[in-house]
């Protein structure tokens, strides 16, 4: 990845204008600009239709298959004859044209996948046809959820049709306590910018708490960035990122290594850019928010309540009246998972909060990728989740929209760590209460949407 | 060109793609035969299409199309004949998603959603960028400069196979560091 | 559970006629029986018919809920609405009876779970509504698959209307060798009898090589009774069975325990028992079985080829020729599971082929139960199954019947530990090699149908 | 009680549940509406479903319906609107599935089947247990004397409910230890 060199340029540039410039092979008109994608995740669901499409009118030639990625991930292992087949096409497609393929036994979820392989790079590009996509910035990266057809033409030319999106800076004051998490700040950004707030923008996040965010972290809060409506986010890269790349598989080692660090290291905002939108937040001043509505903008302070203006539709659909406390709510069902929560320090939250304790709902727990599977049963968490009670099983997406593993039935009422309570997001008529995984992890013991804390209280009366 | 039909009134903000074909529906491995299931996950959706059997212009609030970048909600509108998708404001990736596949997503503003809402029949003059309701009501709006040819040739992908060889002379300049002078 | 008291009845019987007659309520018209039944065991796909029957039509009352247990396990977490629907009928109407449920994080296959938790017993009845509950056989134990109403039957008036059927006795010599497992003994005595040479018979298993077999390979010989149209299966208890029974849950412990005991000392056939019909068994004459075929009497020794007289459709479906050597086969997918083969010994046997091995095509692993899973566990197994590329994850039925979580694209061929190889069986147009857990971990590795000797051969010849 | 109707005839031994209708599609609640699954699992089973329409009696080979338990096997023959099946042999559930369900498993030799898959259309006497076919050949058969008042009346779950005072007494002997005797 070649760098843009901030330093022999005259105007001060956000980041995100320094990775765009450094990827614009042509302007076009219209403020759109073709920009070259460094790599492309392909996943099962959306990549078919375009690799057929190239394989029927483009004589199935690939732009560069060494920059693409294949993962089969949303219903792995597949859960009917058609999921199935989704899988074996984007097997025999990554084997013809060599693609690298993560499959059973090896998969997860593409967006906690491609970085623990070593394939998201700090002022690189990315594409896939995920929305979540965005959860890759958090390494620097301008990683872009597209639709097929875009997919399609990347895996084709090379290259996106970008519009170029105007950039909100969005500082980052104080430090997470109280209890919050990521997961928090995530939803309280969107329930700042509100559902639609971020729509045409990228998210770049500055400010001096950006150091104490870890990767996980940093990668839960960019993971949102769609659900305000933004193109992406994006954080550039630190110390932080340096070491969670080290040592990484497609990766070099050593010198090589260190002296792509050390071009990375130049990929931060000029002091000067200026942004087409300034907002600040004061982690300091976080709760834990648990969303109420149907749509992750609809999130309070779990100490909190149904708004009392909340949307007619939204409580229609969720059975919820304005002035319900929130801990009030019972749930049916509780998932931790997901590309927004599922990486390690996420499972070592949920465990945090159930070690020594019981469900009392079905609860599920699934990491996001083999490997997350594998370092949490080395620490013991499979043995924390399985003795509360809890499912322990594979990575899938398949909970978060509904489509295998823990499909909710209509009316049931879920408090999941995942990203998105649309209407019938994780089955149809089903409810989703959005919070972190400690949050979940406390309503899946108390049966109600419940804080951690409210366990420490009650274990002190119990003591 | 122009785009002449009768309108599908959905009174709704954030319509998400969830809403527009819900993840289910997702397994297939082709693009076609997926109107079926448009508006699957939406309470009242099949009744509304069932009121407007032969709609092909939806007129609709505000972010619409947000959440999933399945381009299964463009596919499914496609299937079911809607050729326009008129609206305050559209979710990125639905917006794209609407231009490659012929789908006009015509952006006006609030007051005119509230006048278009009520028209059981519109014509979008594509060239000319107007809106023309039948009580004689004409309302502007722009399309992307870029995408609009796609609505008419449907050449997202032509278009960029014929960049191909410059992206690979772009990609040979920036591997020599050769790119620095003109970003 | 009463006995019999065998030695108050002067006709010799077999060990079926003891506890069928303890269990005869009335003789009723043309040799058919109103035989009560003990325990339910109550699934989400068969059983809420059934129970909206009684519900809607008899009040909702059922015999005695204390003799019903329910599981979701075929497909838990649900992949669906549907499923989903189908679970929350299951959970619902358990918990409004006070039925004991077994439900996601603490579920597994029905047949798996019932023994494990101690609710299957010497000498009693037992009906499912699925036809592999013939596994429970293997404890001496009355166990019969039944359809829907049938199973309503029970729930509603405790009972069962059976046809009494024959006796078959299956004497088994010798000792199992060679490789051989209780699979390839269950195999071959499909293939002896014929896939439905069963039919109308009580499999009843004698001989002194029944002393060697553990409880697991028990339930694994019982499991397939039903592949040769059998009606069930049954094993005489011995002190395998009391020590397995030894301390379960559901149980009594200390003299209780043992008074039991006394008590199932005495089902053991007479001496002189006269049976319909008989069959002898050398289990040290068995070699690894593969079945080649579209059902599990089309197997032969792995050593072997597909037979010269093989039936046309099935080679049509299975895309096979005569004389083609099994060996040959290459493979596209392999699972070890099911209520055949997925106790904690079919998971160290796979083990111990597959340690310090890697899988060579997508392989799935999965534990009959969250019991099974957790000892696997506790002994390290399911490192050894990732270590070596396998997807470990939860218990589950979905795999074995094509319902979830492994279904086979069509024309993929599946070397498999479960028990059914019928057209469609693990996905519409998948083609089905049955086999032990071992042989299906050396074809894994393999990536063609192998033996585990020919990896021993490999590690001696690379060595 | 007579059965007459038009004949299916499937000349295949050991048709499996997989095969009448495979495990995806039991993932309903309610016994009815199945017959659109009908031998889904079959290779040309739509083909052979097509052919004859109006099929209301199955002819068919050896071990009819082996495999699985599931009820829906008989449910959803019973929704195409089938009334009788004729084989030499049934696998044992499905067998009682058919007479719970109102489908009569009718068992004549093989012989009889070589006749019966050639015959349009049958005329099944449940009482004189006879099978008519066109051209007058007769074959003799045995209902399961206890099971065919089902048939009849469809009452297998009315008779065991009838039974529940009874079963409650024998209950109470074993408790007490008073059956030995009986046995």
């Amino acid at each position: 990845m070649e760098m843009s060199r901030s330093d022999l340029q005259s105007k001060p540039r956000s980041l995100f204008e320094k990775v765009w410039d450094a990827h614009v092979v042509e302007e076009l008109a219209g403020g759109n600009a073709l920009v070259f994608v460094d790599k492309i995740v392909a996943h099962e669901i959306t990549t078919p239709q375009g690799a057929f499409e190239i394989e029927r009118r483009y004589e199935d030639k690939l732009f560069d298959p060494a920059r693409i990625i294949a993962i089969n991930d949303h219903v792995s292992p597949a859960k009917d004859t058609e999921t199935a087949i989704q899988a074996k096409v984007l097997r025999d497609w990554a084997k013809r044209h060599g693609i690298v393929l993560y499959d059973i036994g090896q998969n997860g979820i593409c967006h906690v996948v491609a970085p623990e392989r070593g394939h998201v790079e700090p002022g690189s590009t990315m594409a896939c046809g995920d929305s979540h996509t965005c959860t890759l910035g958090a390494f620097g990266a301008f990683a872009l959820g597209v639709g097929t057809t875009a997919q399609g033409g990347a895996m084709l030319a090379g290259c996106l049709i970008v519009q170029r999106p105007k950039v909100m800076r969005v500082t980052l004051d104080g430090r997470l306590q109280h209890g919050a998490t990521a997961k928090d700040l995530a939803l309280t950004v969107v329930a700042t910018l509100g559902f639609k707030g971020g729509t045409g923008y990228v998210l770049e996040y500055a400010g001096d708490a950006l150091a104490t965010l870890s990767m996980d972290e940093r990668m839960t809060v960019c993971n949102m960035a769609i659900e305000a409506g933004a193109t992406t986010g994006l954080i550039g890269p630190d110390e932080t990122t340096f070491s969670y790349l080290r040592g990484r598989e497609n990766q070099p080692t050593g010198d090589a290594f260190e002296r792509k660090v050390d071009g990375w290291r130049e990929l931060a905002a000029d002091p000067d850019a200026v942004y087409d939108r300034e907002v600040r937040i004061d982690l300091s001043a976080l709760r834990p928010m648990v969303s109420w509505g149907t749509n992750p903008g609809e999130a309070v302070p779990i100490d909190g309540a149904v708004p009392a203006n909340a949307d007619a539709g939204s409580l229609r659909y969720m059975d919820l009246e304005p002035g319900r406390a929130l801990r009030s709510i019972p749930i049916d069902q509780a998932f931790i998972g997901s590309c927004t929560n599922s990486r390690l320090s996420d499972l070592r939250a949920a465990a945090e909060v159930l070690r020594g304790r019981t469900v009392s709902i079905p609860t599920i727990v699934t990491p996001g990728s083999q490997a997350v599977k594998r370092a949490a049963e080395r620490e013991g968490l499979h043995d924390v989740f399985q003795d509360a009670g809890a499912l322990w099983t594979h990575s899938s997406c398949g909970p978060c929209l509904g489509m295998s593993m823990g499909v909710l039935a209509p009316g049931a009422r879920c408090i999941s760590s995942t990203n998105r309570n649309f209407p019938g997001r994780m089955g149809t008529g089903g409810r989703v209460h959005l919070a972190s995984p400690a949050v979940v992890a406390a309503s899946a013991v108390l049966g109600r949407i419940a804080s951690p804390d409210e366990l420490a209280v009650e274990a002190l009366a119990a003591g | 060109m122009t785009i002449e039909g009768n309108v599908l009134p959905l009174d709704r903000a954030n319509v998400d793609t969830d809403q527009i074909i819900p993840a289910h529906y997702l397994t297939g491995i082709e693009t076609t035969g997926l109107g079926k299931h448009l508006f699957a996950g939406m309470t009242g959706g099949a009744e509304l299409l069932a009121a407007h059997p032969d709609a092909s212009i939806l007129v609709t609030r505000e972010n619409f199309g947000c959440g999933s970048s399945r381009e299964h909600a463009a596919w499914s509108l496609v299937d079911r004949g809607f050729r326009a998708v008129v609206a305050p404001s559209f979710a990125r990736i639905f917006f794209e998603n609407a231009y490659n596949n012929g789908i006009a997503p015509i952006v006006v503003d609030d007051a005119a959603i509230d006048a278009l809402l009520a028209a059981p029949r519109l014509q979008i003059d594509l060239e000319a960028e107007t809106v023309l309701a039948p009580d004689g009501a004409t309302f502007g709006f722009t399309l992307d400069p870029l995408r609009k040819q796609f609505l008419f040739s449907g050449g997202y992908m032509a278009f960029l196979a014929a960049k191909r060889d410059a992206v690979r002379t772009w990609l040979q300049r920036r591997a020599k560091g050769q790119l620095v002078q003109e970003t």
